[in-house]
């Protein structure tokens, strides 16, 4: 991984970055510490966390006992004693445990203490679904926490974008929920760290979307592991001109940056793997049928998972949005 | 030891009746001065808790829960700790941050409902009190995990009720406690109600019992004798400052009130057990005591009187003119930094509310 | 409270109302538990299990441990036992310790078992502000429960829907929330006893909206504890003509009822006490956009609460829609 | 008892060595084709496991969580039960669901992809294995609570690993069986890691000393005793049955493999505690004594591995030919009743595919 600390970008896969990340954060504040299960010596599932503990020491990449609702109100405390805990949840379906503390806690304790009390919390969730795993080790559960005051919801979609933001998740004063799309955990791309994230002039960067195609046509608004898809669904369309926008910011989402691109395009498709109902997807409709009313050529259109618990492996490729369901989607907004 | 209710396992240093016995393994010693300034902090926070529960009765409060005969276990505990310590309290232990020196009316703040919490924790190392059962204990925990990663000696209490050890965050505090030998007291105030649920619908063991399962130690002490809740909270803090990890004390005591000015305890029991733990109130006890070695005389609780006279007028005329919030007050804090949706939100609100003002209706 | 077995309609609370209910279904069937914190001489914080456990016995009506977790976990148990358990939270900020059993345990067994497991439980759970409460005590979690499948979700608004849903939740062989909007507890109102809420006539009733008032230029959508607010404003209003439903289920909503009114007024008004931010009124709003899209003459307007933490009950007027929010949403659709 | 790793407290009826001893609480005695019994399951779970292990390498199933090493806890435990038992396990327990009588393919089609369960829970009284740590813990304390109530005989089996005693659920699972009194057995295989964590990460006693604080007693076994496994498990059900409430069995015994074959223990285990472990085997140890007993003979032993190959052919195969659900199958079962929603999504994944079919595509 020579030359991440120079001028020359590096291709690393999406893990990759993340780990580069957390180790940015970790030399740049002695307050920042790591702590989930199995991050240590294994360096978590995933391996994002492969060889911090090795060069941090044990006080500051922390294994946990198997608890998640330990592991986020331990974390709390951390906080409230001067650190910068980055939680890592194993996956997932397993961060229900700690949703009461989340919820209850990590959500309200700014408000409720005037601001007296920050919690610079960073909860890593691998998410999504599409790399056959077995039940609880697929879920997208950002509709929860984009409906929970007090919470950002980020979600970054290549390397360069985990790169920045995980580090400027870890830097913000809110607590982050921070999700990252397992499937393309082994996707590669180029990564420059010249640039700081932390650079006053990208600030509000992890609260802004990306427009990754520029198209004429149709609007597809997306994140986190469906980018790729979509991405991939634009460049096959033949006829049909797509955008293609990368929300990376669940909550609050730029909505500024959606409503330019459909005052253009007058056609939009959200797509998620998530389930539809009370989805995210329902809430960017909602937003941009407000403010595009007379402007809209059709009904706001979503692809997403279905309003069923997710299924066994073999079925998943017709749960999950894919290539075609996504061009789908955009016909069905061209002919309406 | 018999009139404590406590069992042989409970430490004891001050018997009902106000006798001071010893006890093989807690000592305490403390100056006259000390042991008038318990005498005064219990009877200060009785009368606060009293003009709270009228303040509610008149309609002032939204809510109160009462720490009406548990002034001991949280006046005692408080006593041990350091400046520099942190608690955690729970929405019952109005003693243990008035010892912190939480102002009394940022302590009734949040019942009047003008905020959610009504004290700089910082200020006071008192978090805010935490009403989901069994939330702070974790806290406690982080905290003193922190506290071992500084360095310092400093140490953690968190406190809960009898009800609270049922739940799966104060056994997971018990575990990582453990696990990371965190410098933390757990405090248990075993008041034998989780509202109408007696201590029995929550364990079939002593409470204190409960710790040893997970590796430290738990103590049992009398909750109404505020020398022996403060002897061994010192020991435990103590413990927790050698880097001996966490203690579990268990205070015995009692609800003397309804569980909240909305509860009526008279569905779920009997008046006769309310008055057999009068009979071991932790303030009368103490007075008996003071008086009998001549620490406290009849001018010291003519004054004492008076300053809860003083207190009782200061909080009822400062609760009644306690200024609501700005409507806007909902959106600040939310978020420390920028955030268009919750900017977007306030302006909406105040749009709305100035359009009532031009139309004269509000 | 004489005369509820009978043929005469008795007016009662909505407390009272559910306490009925509940009776009715521990004698329809001996399988049918109740269990929760508080529930036996106490009756429940709110009074709901009032003598039961008097009348039913312990092993009825059962008091449990103050965790959440276990009671909703426990309950599994019960159902695989043949039990038919009726859980009650105690309150809806307390609900979230038990999201994890609830989200991975509850919703998911059936579906994991291909039916061989049913789990007819229901959650019953004092929902929403306005009666000056503490913090965590004025939730309105209903979104997060809708976005989860394998859940359904009702809550009904007034007595008689409470007498009747209660006893139709409950013979549900599915697990459902049961939303009680607590500030409408001691509302009263006319119940008639005289029909069996289970008879199959009655049994698609409780997944069906209700339309309790007719009008023709706007139609407002809402449920629970707004139900009563919308119909006063739809009174107050002097020159628009408001239709209002009552949703009743909001897992899943009655979609068909809400399209044939927003046929004949093409304007909608979406209330509810929630967060705005990917709340139940998103998913709403994007349903009829979609189905409505070239009738609508305005797009659909929500009135909510704010994406802030439940505020101190000192706001709480501000926070909640009142009368004044609902005709102003009106006005606005009105005036799009 | 040294060669376990056991600790004086624990229970052993057969040595590493495979030398018959007494204990002074727990006695077995069993048929000679009892015996020869427990030597076959093990036998055949093991193979089970080594093909199902190969089967993931070759790609037919998506994951394995290896029970090598753990067949005593698991073949010792099931056979403890009565056929109305109902047993809870993990995503581990392939020995429990193998003596329940659980149909080998049905035990891999989970793994396989095809369903999130796999057999009818209620046919085997033996739940489909739960994922999420410590849920059926829970699960296992209210179907005993519905035992209670039925007023019957039978009784419920929780089984977890050491690091789910971390888990709030587990905890809540202690308190509640303690309070009701539930006729419940929890069986916590310790076999010394979760995942990358040993047991120390967890717990800082041992782990069958954390029930007696919730008021039940705990019972450390060798885990890799087959005899001593049965023994103790039939000894805590009877209790079960007779009223007496819940038992913990701490089954003290080793994850010989990867946590699953998506984990690479070479990152945090050294090879040297696996030998140690290896000379612990639990079917060797039985092999052993049964051999030096003559109760079974080569002939048997010929026999069993015969019976382990045909079982090992008829698992590829079936495996290999286990068909791909249809598309639709997603929407069976998410509810029992009609859910219009459902039925929509259903049609329209039907319409979408149909699409495809008309052009030709798919
Ligand atoms: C998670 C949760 N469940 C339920 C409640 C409602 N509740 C408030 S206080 C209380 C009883 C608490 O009993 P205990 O822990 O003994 O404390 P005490 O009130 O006696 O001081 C309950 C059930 C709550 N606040 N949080
Ligand atoms: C709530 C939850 N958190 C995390 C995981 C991921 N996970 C699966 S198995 C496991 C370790 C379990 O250890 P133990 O309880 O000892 O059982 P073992 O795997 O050793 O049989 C973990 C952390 C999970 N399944 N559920
Ligand atoms: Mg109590
Ligand atoms: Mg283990």
């Amino acid at each position: 991984m020579a030359g991440i600390d120079g001028h020359e970008p590096v291709t690393m896969t999406m893990a990759q970055a993340l780990n580069h990340g957390l180790r940015r954060a970790l030399e740049r504040d002695a307050k920042t510490v790591l702590f989930g299960e199995d991050i240590g010596r294994l360096g978590g599932v995933f391996r994002v966390t492969d060889g911090l503990q090795k060069d941090f020491g044990e006080h500051r990449v922390i294994d946990a006992p198997l608890a998640e609702s330990g592991i986020v109100g331990a974390a709390v405390g951390l906080a409230m004693r001067g650190y910068r805990p980055v939680l890592e949840m194993q996956f997932d379906g397993f961060v229900y445990p700690a949703f009461d503390q989340i919820v209850s806690q990590v959500a309200k304790l700014r408000r409720r203490t005037e601001g007296a009390i920050s919690l610079p919390i960073t909860i890593r969730i691998p998410y999504g679904g599409g790399i056959g795993a077995v039940e609880h080790h697929s879920e997208s559960p950002e509709a929860y926490f984009a409906h929970t005051p007090g919470l950002r919801v980020l979600t970054p979609s290549d390397p360069q974008a985990a790169f920045d933001t995980i580090q400027q998740a870890i830097a913000s004063d809110d607590p982050v929920i921070y999700l990252e799309p397992k499937r393309r955990y082994w996707d590669k791309g180029s990564v420059d760290a010249s640039a700081d994230p932390l650079d006053p002039a990208m600030a509000p960067y992890p609260w802004r979307a990306r427009t990754l195609r520029v198209g004429s046509d149709v609007t597809i608004v997306c994140y986190g592991p469906m980018v790729r898809t979509c991405l991939e669904a634009a460049r096959a369309s033949g006829e049909v001109s797509i955008e293609v926008i990368d929300l990376q910011s669940l909550s609050p989402v730029d909505y500024d940056a959606i409503v330019a691109s459909v005052e253009r395009t007058a056609r939009l498709v959200v797509v998620h793997e998530a389930s539809r109902n009370a989805g995210l997807g329902a809430e960017i409709a909602t937003r941009i049928s407000e403010r595009c009313f007379t402007m809209l050529e059709a009904p706001v259109t979503r692809v997403t998972g279905y309003d069923v618990p997710y299924p066994p492996n073999r079925l998943e490729e017709f749960f999950l949005p894919d290539l075609d369901r996504v061009l789908d989607g955009v016909d069905r907004v061209m002919s309406y | 030891m018999d009139d404590s209710g406590l069992g042989a396992a409970g430490v004891q240093l001050l018997t009902a009746r106000g006798e001071r016995v010893e006890h093989p393994d807690f000592a305490i010693s403390l100056t006259d001065d000390e042991l008038r300034g318990l005498l005064r902090d219990m009877t200060l926070v009785r009368r606060l808790d009293a003009e709270a529960t009228a303040l509610q009765r008149q309609g002032e409060l939204g809510l109160w829960a009462s720490c009406l005969g548990q002034e001991a276990a949280q006046v005692g505990s408080a006593h041990a700790m350091a400046a520099s310590d942190y608690a955690f309290p729970t929405y019952r232990e109005h003693g243990v941050s008035w010892v912190r020196g939480v102002p009394p009316l940022d302590m009734l703040a949040m019942l009047r409902g003008v905020t959610n919490g009504g004290w700089d924790p910082n200020r006071y190392r008192c978090a805010p009190s935490v009403i989901v059962i069994g939330n702070q204990a974790l806290h406690a925990v982080g905290y003193a995990m922190g506290i071992q990663l500084d360095g310092s000696q400093d140490a953690a209490i968190g406190y809960f009720g009898d009800g609270a050890t049922a739940q799966g965050d104060v056994n997971e505090a018990f575990v990582f406690a453990a696990v990371f030998n965190a410098p933390v007291v757990f405090l248990c105030q075993n008041n034998q109600w989780a509202i109408s649920q007696p201590t029995g619908r929550q364990t079939r063991t002593p409470l204190f019992e409960r710790a040893a399962g997970f590796g430290f130690p738990g103590i049992r002490v009398d909750g109404n004798d505020v020398l022996a809740v403060m002897a061994v909270t010192r020991h435990a803090l103590a413990r927790a400052r050698a880097g001996e990890g966490p203690t579990l004390i268990e205070a015995f005591t009692y609800r003397m009130a309804a569980h909240t000015t909305s509860d009526d305890p008279t569905r779920y029991r009997e008046a006769v057990e309310l008055e057999a733990w009068r009979q071991r109130d932790p303030i009368e006890r103490l007075r008996v005591h003071l008086a009998n070695e001549g620490i406290v005389d009849d001018s010291f609780l003519e004054g004492l009187q008076q300053e809860s006279e003083t207190l009782g007028e200061l909080v009822r005329a400062g609760v009644r003119s306690m200024p609501d919030p700005e409507p806007g007050a909902m959106f600040d804090h939310v978020y420390a930094e920028w955030h268009p949706e919750i900017e977007a939100q306030r302006d909406e609100v105040d749009a709305y509310l100035a359009s009532f003002v031009e139309e004269g209706v509000r």
